[in-house]
């Protein structure tokens, strides 16, 4: 992707019962915000597995975006306590392999909270645009080209996909 | 307790009292007030309603002025200057258009505006930062029985407040009180002075005068207390004319620092309390 | 690709315009292009409505003679239309889950302005369902039981009707109030706009008809602790609080009220605003539901200090009624469904200091004026000044504190019409000069503007303008003693000063101060202004997010009498047909485990909300039961073996969701 | 009696100087007035109006840009925000006056003569040039350009003054003055003086 026309693309993953209502009601009460957003919508920001969120920046993602009740309002009692959790962790993974943990965000909102999933999406979308794109298939494709030479020079059994990889982080 | 002290050309000229009693008070109760060197004009509301952009080139050069004397709010007794430099603080914080510009200005004159002094009034300092209990600590001659109407004038808690309600404003209230004044009921006391139009359009200016006046004697005052050098020269100046008009309310109006000074034993020379119009008659009988 | 069974994947992609909503912003032609070009899709099309029965029809006839197995609509929210869809394709012969839907409404062209990346984004969720769909499988949904018995929380005038449908129609309810009496603020007016009837004379018989229903359990002076459960099943503890009266020992006739060491009532009497004084044991009000007086412990001098004469208990004699020992009580009950109608609270004029309320004593709100023309008021019904004298000349100050971006911002949609009945009122009664401040008269609905008419023709003073303060101060002899409103008079251009003997401020309604709470304990969502949100304003304006719950009145939003009933009416409607279609299909959403490669961990028991996972110690390894998992993905995103899978939410299907969004650039 | 017509013609209006205003920053509110008159009301000066606070702002939010240059509530406001304080809206009405009145200066739409015009102008002039305000001499200029009359009947006031010890007639001016002179110079070569 050239350079120049490059738009961030973040994908969200947004609880039914409160942020992927609250997006409704944005669209509802006509809000506009970036359209580099795409929506993906679970029962609970507790199924967001750590391993969606690599695998969205694997496949091209510059962010991601979990939405949530708020504490206290999770429509099954304290699903987004874990969300919030595991969302640490993989802050710090996601540090440890060099990407800015600006890059993925967690937010609760309501579902009365339309104006918020404005504000949120276009501060996102904004920051993201500074840190530019993270191009992982890029990287990752240059990372394998480099350990699948060294892989042969040294003899060694062909190296599997990083993004496969990134899945042994979260489950080893 | 250490402030930058903006005095404003009113402290100066026509408000020398609110100086000559603010000064002695707040060094009474240990409260440092440093004056800015080589301070300018505000600009006051008329340079804010027609040039905004130099009125905030003005009250910038104020700000970096009491920056390079390190840290520390700024004090400003009058309600104009008050007013009038937290607005340039807040347009620059809020327009980068008009930051650009002053930025340009300082430049200028190699100073630097960091935005990050406070600009309080002294009414705010003492409620909150001396507190009511150190102020009945240094009252020697408790102002007993004395009915006093507290008038805050517009510009003190208007548009933005950060220490008192904007329309029922009761700091003053409380510092007097701590006086051993009796506060009469006031609702008139953010209702605005006329500020400069007495002097305009004094048909329209004085009327605004007379009612505050009335008002103030309706409800049983036997002294206006003000914070703001003009609200207590439009208060105070206009006696005679406004007896012309729509006959004598004579009530005097001093400063709350001079109730102070009085309260904590001062004398009344040393705290301008000599230079009203309409003499403060029941105060100079106190001291 | 191919499917699980082999056959190959014929998927149907659907795009609606619906009407300019979509179509306006995407260009659904490209998108239809776009999406015939991807794997599996054998048929693409766009098409004006696909919700209406043509739309629908083409769905099935599309699955019948394409043979799909596989359909994607793209158009509105899931939350909206998924069900018709799924009933399109169920109809058409397939699973009613080989079906995926994409929001290109909400999330696109409602949100976005630029065609192009409004299209773009349209063509990549239509690229992540399609990829999706392909994971589907055929599912079957379960059906849970719904326990008939229906819980109504709050006895106002909503309360009570939904209560009342719900007995009539042979239902179990239980109809717990906060108050030691039901009735809410209905009962505390004196005559109902717009036709003038007499309050009591309509609440006071469905009040006693509560009480005498043999279908109702009433608990007053009680409030909701605790909600357990879900739909059709949920365990509820009411917090009884101690009244220190039998209920049902007292009948209600006050004798120990007369024999109270108080001599004279001494205590602000809420019924009335505080405009009369009560003793310690009091009747809440003459009509009171139950017709049982309660005793204030924090004013009673025996339940204080327990050194009291207790002249009361001497007085109910061999009745027994009165219990100082009575103590709190928590009680469960299980229901199927609850109505929420808890109500609003008045604005706090306080909050406006130059409106004077709290500084001048004949500065009133309606609620005040209301009870001092109230023949069941502190005065018999005659409008009284503080004085004692009859006021000349009033004033109404509308929207005192709605509409405003500082207190309230929505508009309470009754203060018009509640002003204009006072004003009708006080005309009719009183002679006195009324004076209507107002910044638009809404008067709509019903019998509204005839309404509006009627005060005009009393001759009600209307004078167009924001009341911008009340003060005392004086500035001629006429305005001498008197309440004097500063405003600008917008439609003769010219700002004036109205003498006046009283003032009445227009409080607007506000969300109860307990309404998150409340929320919280029912699992309801709130508006931004603390309304209880229901689950569509338009389609489900009754139900709630949470199955199973409904709402009626004010507690959603500002509304008057009529409204209020009819929607308390639709409400029972709601949860009689929940508990006469016997039972709930249920999402076929479960989690559930693979066994094989379970390797007893545990991690996953204590995550489950529902203990719906248990633990086998002989095999080692975890199960979970479908009939209590909810379908949350706890479980599913913390099984470290990855044993664990969703249905409709498969690992796999959320995969191919993420890289379909990411693939269209 | 004479008649004139009252109507206005859409070529009346100056198209875009209502949204020219709203861009201002603190008039963003404009757009959203209900025309509660709460403005008029509240504002101590109202009574002396031409037109209200209230029909200003219907005014330059309908495009009528000379009636609203030209009227005098934009000259009678004190500055005491409580109309600001006040507006349901929250709408910055003290800065819209504020916006007509530099629009007004720089247009040159006020009566000649008009004292609350010469005292902005005398006052700016004596900041720009000296960096303070000496009160009696602003007042005596006041006085001598816009209305020698009232000069005269001031002249107890200048005595009063002088009992009292407040007179000043040495022009306060600070070290530097020339400084800030170029200082506020700079804003006006670019133009950006905030003014619309």
């Amino acid at each position: 992707m050239p350079e120049n026309n490059w738009q961030p693309r973040i994908v969200a993953f947004f609880c039914s019962w409160c942020t992927y209502t609250a997006a409704d009601l944005a669209g509802v009460s006509r809000l506009k915000y970036a359209p580099n957003i795409r929506i993906i919508r679970l029962m609970c920001s507790g199924r967001v597995d750590p391993q969606f969120v690599l695998e969205a920046l694997a496949r091209g993602a510059d962010g991601v975006l979990i939405g949530g009740c708020h504490p206290g309002d999770c429509h099954y009692a304290e699903g987004n306590f874990k969300t919030l959790r595991r969302y640490q962790m993989l802050r710090r993974v996601l540090g440890a392999m060099g990407i800015s943990e600006e890059r993925i965000r967690l937010e609760w909102i309501s579902a009365s909270e339309g104006e918020r999933v404005r504000m949120v999406i276009n501060d996102l979308v904004e920051r993201i645009r500074i840190l530019g794109p993270l191009d992982l298939p890029g990287r990752l494709a240059a990372c394998d080209a480099e350990l699948g030479a060294s892989a042969q020079a040294l003899r060694l059994p062909q190296y599997r996909q990083p993004a496969a990889d990134l899945r042994e982080v979260i489950h080893g | 307790m250490k402030y930058h002290y903006f005095p404003g050309c009113s402290l100066k000229g026509l408000g020398r009292a609110y100086e000559e009693s603010l000064l002695p008070v707040m060094e009474r109760l240990g409260v440092e007030l440093h004056e800015i060197e080589d301070w300018n004009c505000c600009g006051a509301t008329v340079y804010m309603a027609t040039d905004q952009g130099n009125a905030c080139v003005l009250g910038a050069r104020n700000m970096a002025l009491a920056e390079k004397n390190g840290a520390g709010d700024i004090v400003a007794p009058c309600n104009a200057c008050y007013l009038t430099l937290n607005k340039a603080k807040h347009c620059l914080a809020e327009s980068s258009a008009i930051r650009r510009n002053v930025e340009r200005a300082m430049a200028e004159a190699h100073l630097t505006y960091s935005g990050n002094l406070a600009v309080r009034h002294p009414l705010d300092v003492l409620v909150h930062d001396v507190g009511l209990e150190a102020i009945r600590r240094e009252v020697v001659r408790p102002l007993t029985k004395l009915k006093v109407a507290p008038y805050y004038g517009c510009q003190a808690v208007r548009p933005q407040c950060t220490f008192d309600d904007q329309w029922n404003p009761t700091s003053m209230d409380q510092v007097l009180t701590a006086l051993g004044a009796t506060v009469v009921d006031y609702p008139l006391k953010t209702r605005c002075c006329g500020g400069s139009l007495t002097g305009t359009v004094p048909e329209a200016g004085l009327r605004l005068t007379y009612i505050l006046l009335q008002e103030a004697l309706r409800r049983g005052a036997e002294v206006i207390a003000t914070i703001c050098p003009l609200c207590q020269f439009n208060l105070d100046g206009y006696h005679d004319q406004i007896a012309r008009r729509w006959g004598a309310v004579r009530i005097p109006v001093v400063y709350l620092t001079q109730l102070m000074g009085v309260a904590f034993g001062m004398a009344p020379d040393a705290l301008g309390l000599k230079r009203n119009f309409l003499p403060a008659e029941p105060l100079l009988a106190m001291s | 690709m191919k499917v699980k069974d082999d056959q190959p994947l014929r998927i149907g992609f659907y795009v609606c315009h619906c009407g300019h909503n979509i179509a306006g912003v995407v260009d659904c032609a490209a998108v239809a292009q776009y999406a015939a070009t991807l794997e599996g899709v054998v048929l693409s099309r766009d098409y004006k409505y696909m919700c209406s029965s043509p739309g629908q029809e083409l769905i099935r006839e599309d699955i019948r003679d394409h043979n799909l197995n596989r359909v994607v609509v793209a158009s509105c929210s899931p939350l909206l239309h998924e069900h018709t869809f799924r009933t399109a394709v169920a109809a058409g012969g397939l699973n009613p889950f080989l079906f995926q839907m994409v929001n290109i409404r909400e999330h696109d062209a409602w949100v976005h302005t630029d065609k192009a990346a409004a299209t773009d984004k349209a063509k990549a969720l239509a690229a992540a369902a399609i990829r999706r769909v392909a994971r589907h499988r055929p599912l079957e949904t379960t059906r849970a039981p719904i326990h008939p018995d229906v819980l109504v929380v709050g006895g106002g005038i909503s309360g009570i009707h939904a209560a009342l449908t719900l007995a009539n129609a042979g239902k179990k309810v239980y109809l717990v109030e906060r108050d030691p009496s039901i009735g809410g603020h209905m009962a505390q007016f004196d005559k109902t706009f717009p036709t003038l009837d007499c309050a009591a004379c309509i609440l006071t018989p469905k009040m006693s008809a509560v009480r005498a229903h043999k279908n109702i359990v009433l608990w007053t002076y009680s409030e909701v602790a605790k909600v357990e459960g879900y739909v059709g099943n949920y365990t509820v503890t009411v917090r009884r609080k101690a009244r220190y009266v039998q209920e049902e020992l007292c009948v209600g006739c006050q004798e120990c009220v007369e024999a109270c060491v108080f001599k004279e009532p001494k205590f602000p009497d809420r019924f009335n605003v505080g405009l009369s004084r009560r003793k310690p044991i009091y009747m809440p009000f003459p009509q009171a539901v139950p017709q049982a007086v309660v005793i204030d412990p924090e004013r009673c001098i025996e339940l204080k200090t327990g050194k009291c004469k207790k002249t009361c208990l001497e007085a109910c004699a061999d009745r027994h009624a009165i219990d100082f020992q009575q103590k709190e009580e928590l009680v469960q009950i299980h229901v199927g469904s609850m109505i929420v109608a808890t109500g609003y609270e008045l604005f706090d004029p306080r909050r406006l200091p130059h409106y004077g309320y709290g500084r001048y004593p004949d500065v009133l709100t309606t609620l005040e004026c209301e009870r001092l023309i109230s023949s069941s008021g502190p005065t018999g019904g005659e409008l009284r000044l503080h004085s004692g004298q009859a006021p000349t000349a009033v004033g109404f100050v509308l929207c005192a504190g709605s509409r405003d971006y500082k207190t309230n911002r929505w508009c309470s949609r009754t203060c018009c019409m509640h002003s204009m009945k006072l004003a009708q009122i006080i005309r009719e009664r009183t002679g006195a000069e009324v004076t209507l401040f107002y910044i638009d008269i809404r008067a709509p609905g019903k019998g509204g503007e005839e309404f509006y008419d009627r005060a005009l023709a009393q001759g009600v003073k209307f004078v167009r303008g924001r009341v911008a303060e009340v003060s005392d101060c004086p500035l001629s002899p006429a305005e001498q003693g008197k309440l004097i409103v500063r405003v600008e008079d917008t439609l003769a251009g010219m700002v004036r000063r109205i003498p006046l003997d009283m003032v009445v401020l227009a409080v607007g309604m506000e969300p109860q101060a307990n309404a998150q709470e409340v929320r919280r304990i029912m699992n309801m969502s709130c508006s931004a202004e603390g309304w209880f949100l229901e689950k569509h304003p338009k389609m489900a304006p009754v139900s709630t997010f949470t199955d199973g719950v409904f709402i009626a009145g004010c507690c959603q939003g500002p509304k008057d009498i009529p409204d209020s009933i009819a929607q308390a009416g639709a409400a029972a409607a709601e949860a009689l047909a929940l508990i006469d279609a016997g039972g709930i299909d249920q999402e076929p959403n479960t989690a559930y485990i693979s066994e094989e490669d379970c390797s007893g961990c545990k991690s996953c028991v204590d995550l489950c909300p529902y203990k719906a996972i248990a633990f086998d110690p002989v095999k080692e390894k975890a199960s979970i039961n479908a009939a209590l998992c909810k379908g949350c993905g706890v479980c599913v995103a913390a099984c470290p073996s990855g044993s664990i899978g969703q249905n409709l939410f498969e690992d796999q299907e959320v995969f191919e969701e993420i890289e379909g969004v990411l693939a269209h650039a | 009696m004479k008649l004139t017509q009252k109507i206005k013609y859409d070529a009346d209006r100056t198209v875009g100087f209502g949204e020219s205003v709203a861009r201002l920053p603190g008039c963003e509110g404009l757009p959203s007035c209900i025309q509660c008159g709460t403005c008029s009301g509240t504002c101590p000066m109202s009574i002396y109006m031409d037109l209200s606070p209230r029909q200003v702002i219907g005014l330059v939010r309908a495009d009528f840009k000379k009636e609203a240059l030209s009227c005098n509530t934009i000259w009678l406001c004190s500055s005491c925000y409580a109309c600001t304080v006040q507006c349901p809206r929250e709408i910055g009405i003290t800065e819209i006056m504020y916006a007509l009145k530099q629009r007004a200066i720089r247009e040159h739409t006020f009566p000649a003569g008009f004292p609350i015009a010469i005292l902005a102008r005398e006052f700016t002039r004596m900041v720009t040039r000296k960096g303070r305000i000496t009160e009696t001499l602003l007042v005596m200029k006041l006085f001598l350009r816009a209305n020698w009359r009232a000069a005269l009947a001031s002249w107890w006031l200048g005595l009063g003054l002088i009992r009292t010890g407040r007179f000043v007639l040495r022009q306060e001016q600070i070290q530097g003055h020339r400084e800030l002179a170029t200082m506020l110079a700079q804003t006006k070569e670019t133009g950006e003086g905030g003014a619309p």
